[in-house]
């Protein structure tokens, strides 16, 4: 029996719910000997602002137990090169790609929505209203309801593409948060973004970053990401994205069952760059030798 | 220009100690070094989820089925990798950034190698005495003492070999760029590999001796393939407009020296 | 040279800032074959509540990426029971002791405060509102800071007894936590208590844990915690004592650097009984090697 | 009531795979071998942070000096154990727990292994038939085939040796709990480990006929030791105010079948 691989966001039809994290997967060309990235659900591209920019003086990752911290400081190549050069770029892969978007401003965001609207090959738009890596703008909005309520509904008006709200983890009431933008006409809800965190080099006694802090990715995090899509599946209507450390099909499963719509690898492409293409096929085998016929058998289906 | 890369299972020929805690490792990997150039350099995983990275490794040596790392033990990864045994499988991910860019029009080739940085070094000589067997090749290389003058037996054939050490047990007592220093040439290319204050005070001696020079990097990596963007360096700023960081992964690891400190 | 390991929380002389983290340590005996109990700073036994309690159904906990889920739900003997058969018992070890305490509501805080207040052998007393295990109380003061304040004043006036407020990582601000209970007259704060998160077993389609959601600990958690001790030592005066993930003399110098006081072994207790007593020597050489002579020289040093 | 504990770095002697996925594992580990009684167990740390947490096996033999664990490979902590190799150092937590208490007046003692289950019961059995030469000694064994009817030629020589498959393939085509249920004897002390399905059908033939049952329970761990509570099981209450839980690792893991199951 054939089996059904596809999720929907919005109007959005995905082949299948494997999608690549913002920032990990950089435009997708990167990894083109590893993965057909038009057999993917779709690839988030790494967080696109207005003006370019230079990112965080380096160093710029460190890794930790059984994770990474980054703080990379959105280093991008700005909107005007990004239509420019990648768009055509990933429109001859035909891969379905979602734009990771980060204003310091709500003018920013709305400014850099506008302007994909009328890309054919962006599928959805992803607000970064969770960077912890920037001054400015990104977190600030993702840890007050108010102000990622505002940035729904400004991003929202700009655009009759799919809605994709990124959101913190660094907060008290995740639920909250996701209501709020729910609340506002979010598409969808993809999170988590990654966790503030710090190392120390203890020769230097400096912090190993050089911005001090960063951003915790990795499998380290899986279980903080894990109960927030279960939080939020539960407490709002909003398909979710689920994101945190997943590096299997095991880890997979658990996010679909707990009730997310797709998923998306972030750190893991890292360590195997093939591993979005072989989730893939690995969800399909595993449906199959469950004997069931979709994926949306699996979504939510978790027993409490 | 970024080469064909690969993730090849390749299976180690051989691991062992040739100083303290220098290791040299074998790894059978024809994808891999069949199109390697020298420079170039691959991420080697290991298995469980920590260490969850791959690490980068220069290759040292590579032949037509194999690549050969030389490497020290530093931490949690380079300890793993030292209690590997053949014939267990190993994760290797490349030929991976820009390797060196041997001049041919160059009367002369100058390699300078210092720790670690002369694991590189010997592919390139290699490299250099296949491509141009009448070029002249001198082949500094420096560590703090004897012991850490690694691989001396197969870079004397290469090319005429000069030493230094910190403590004086072998060759010069003093730095390896006291050797480069020392050479009294008009035309010359210098390829380097090692501690940033040495690479340092070599580019400064080519940038007076009006010396083209080559360096090789290092950086914290996460990918090793230009998608993270964790492995920035800072480089020198030419014009007002232009991004302030390269990255060592895929603009390198091999710079002109110009490039980074003018 | 003598090395001199005393750090001070309030009037309370530790003689080194080696602890062991309340939950991880059992009453101090079941270690007693591997560290003698006196040569610790401090160790702080099981939270206790008025009323003894059952706990949560099993499984109660399961092992993540570098980490370990738990949702023991503070099963413990209750108030009288522990200084009756405890107390005594701890009397002789001569170990310093610090009694973490949980209540459903300020009341029961202050009961526990005012009993407890008269033991000699307690040094001082450890202010769970940071418990994520138990449905009532616990982390619900933890999150808030009017709460936390309010907890912590009510505390305050029980006892002269250093009060030491264990905070919750599951806060969008450490800092706001951090300032009113300083402002309320805390003598120390502890961080951190573990982060809420989640496992599934794809074959039952049931989370792991009974309880659902338990918490994270041990080294995945570390950059969360080094962070925040880090940001609550910078915008606080008071002493800090560091936990999370804590299991080398690396992880205790980081924290020490970051601006902790003291600090807590949890999680690595299980790992390695021995741990606590092997720190309390191995900071010692450490200073000793560097030439140091007092761990004070190291507190707070870190170059930013 | 717990024995003198100790963190022991034992040395490995021998690690092997006796059947599909079943390893058994000998340890030079005199602090524990020298205390240990049939039915403890041992937390086994593995170096590094992930797997984090000790694993708990039973003790499945026991010399004066080392001591001999049979396991089977179901997730990462296993998986690294079976990679292991003599003479690797691996560091022991033991002796844990509270043993089976074999009863001195029992005119008959029965022994029920089911799967894994039966890794404690051949220490059991030889210490039963070294301290009690005379006693009578009947052993079931059950599996869901041949192969896991482990350790069979060892329990052969210690008592009246009977087995059960699941598929027929050795012994009684069924459970090993109908083994127990055929036999016909009014005194007779039981002892049991395995599934927990199996465990409770034993219990409960045991009450009918009126045996007394010590059943050895397994749940998930993280201390073994009494201080992390997290390997609390439910029991029977008994009376109103007592405690809801009881702790494998402390309390148990050997218990009396009517405690729990009443
Ligand atoms: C392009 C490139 C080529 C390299 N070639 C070689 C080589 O041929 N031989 C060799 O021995 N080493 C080489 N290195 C360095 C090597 O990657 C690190 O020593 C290794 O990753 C350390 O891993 P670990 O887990 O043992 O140490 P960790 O536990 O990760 O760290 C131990 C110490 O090493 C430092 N370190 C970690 N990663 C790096 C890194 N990527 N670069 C520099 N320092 C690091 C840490 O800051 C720390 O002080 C190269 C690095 C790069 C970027
Ligand atoms: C007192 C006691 C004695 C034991 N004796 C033996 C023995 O003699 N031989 C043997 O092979 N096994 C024994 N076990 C079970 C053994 O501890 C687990 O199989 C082992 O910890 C699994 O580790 P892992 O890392 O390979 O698996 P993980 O990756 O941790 O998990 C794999 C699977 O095993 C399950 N599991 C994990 N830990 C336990 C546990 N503590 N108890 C039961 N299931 C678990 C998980 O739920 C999962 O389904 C015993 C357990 C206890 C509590
Ligand atoms: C190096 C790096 C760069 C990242 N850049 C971005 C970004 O530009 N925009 C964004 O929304 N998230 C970014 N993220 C966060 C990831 O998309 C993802 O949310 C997070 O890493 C958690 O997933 P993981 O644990 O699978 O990596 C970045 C993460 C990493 C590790
Ligand atoms: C099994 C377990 C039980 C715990 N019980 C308590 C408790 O009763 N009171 C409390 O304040 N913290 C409790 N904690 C939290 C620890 O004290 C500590 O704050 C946390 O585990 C983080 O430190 P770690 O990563 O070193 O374990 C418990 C932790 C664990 C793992
Ligand atoms: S290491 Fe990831 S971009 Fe260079
Ligand atoms: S395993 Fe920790 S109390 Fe039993």
């Amino acid at each position: 029996m054939a089996i059904n691989l596809t999720v929907a966001i919005g109007d959005w039809q995905l082949k299948n719910p494997i999608m690549t994290a913002s920032g990990t997967f950089g435009y997708g060309e990167e990894f083109s000997p590893f993965v057909k990235l038009s057999e993917l659900g779709g690839i988030v591209v790494k967080g696109i602002s207005l003006q370019p920019r230079d990112g965080n003086p380096p160093p710029r990752v460190v890794e930790t137990a059984c994770g990474m911290l980054n703080a990379i400081g959105l280093e991008n190549v700005g909107l005007a090169a990004f239509i420019d050069q990648k768009i055509p770029m990933l429109a001859k892969t035909k891969a379905d790609v979602v734009v990771n978007i980060l204003g310091d401003s709500i003018e920013e965001y709305e400014e850099i929505t506008a302007a994909l609207d009328n890309e054919d090959v962006v599928k959805a738009i992803e607000v970064n209203i969770s960077c912890p890596n920037v001054k400015k703008g990104g977190v600030a909005f993702g840890t007050n309801a108010d102000m990622a309520a505002k940035v729904t509904d400004a991003v929202r008006r700009k655009t009759g593409k799919p809605i994709i709200i990124k959101l913190s983890p660094n907060v008290t009431d995740i639920v909250e948060i996701a209501k709020a933008v729910e609340g506002e006409g979010a598409t969808a809800i993809s999170l988590i973004n990654t966790l503030l965190g710090m190392a120390i080099d203890i020769e230097t006694r400096r912090p190993k970053l050089a911005n001090i802090v960063g951003g915790l990715s990795g499998p380290a995090i899986k279980p903080l990401a894990l109960r927030m899509v279960y939080q939020v599946a539960s407490a709002t209507n909003l398909p979710i994205i689920g994101i945190g450390g997943i590096s299997s099909l095991e880890d997979v499963l658990e996010f679909i069952i707990a009730g997310a719509t797709a998923i998306q690898i972030g750190t893991a492409n890292f360590v195997n760059p093939a591993l979005s293409g072989e989730l893939v096929r690995g969800l399909e085998n595993y449906l199959q030798n469950k004997g069931l016929t979709s994926v949306k058998q699996l979504a939510g289906s978790i027993i409490t | 220009m970024n080469l064909p890369q690969v993730i090849e299972q390749a299976t180690l020929l051989a691991n062992e100690m040739i100083a303290p805690e220098i290791h040299r490792m074998e790894l059978h990997a024809p994808g891999i070094s069949g199109v390697a150039q020298p420079g170039q350099f691959v991420m080697l995983g290991l298995s469980g989820l920590d260490p969850l990275l791959r690490r980068p490794f220069s290759i040292h040596q590579c032949t037509d089925n194999s690549i050969t790392l030389l490497y020290k033990v530093v931490g949690k990864g380079t300890t793993a990798m030292a209690q590997m045994g053949a014939p267990q499988q190993v994760s290797l991910l490349g030929p991976l950034g820009n390797g060196f860019q041997p001049a041919l029009e160059a009367t002369h080739h100058c390699l300078v190698g210092g720790g670690l940085g002369i694991a590189p070094m010997l592919f390139l000589a290699n490299h250099i005495r296949k491509s141009q067997p009448n070029a002249g090749v001198t082949i500094l290389l420096g560590g703090r003492n004897k012991q850490e003058l690694l691989a001396q037996e197969e870079f004397a054939p290469l090319g005429n070999l000069q030493v230094a050490t910190d403590d004086g047990s072998a060759g010069l007592h003093g730095f390896v760029s006291e050797l480069l220093e020392n050479i009294d040439r008009k035309d010359m290319h210098v390829y380097t590999c090692g501690p940033l204050p040495m690479m340092k005070v070599v580019a400064e001696i080519c940038r007076k001796k009006s010396w083209l020079c080559q360096v090789s990097l290092e950086s914290h990596m996460a990918c090793g393939m230009g998608a993270c963007l964790g492995c920035a360096v800072e480089k020198a700023e030419l014009r007002p407009n232009e991004k302030k960081y390269v990255h060592v992964c895929k603009d390198g690891p091999v710079f002109n020296a110009s490039l980074l400190w003018l």
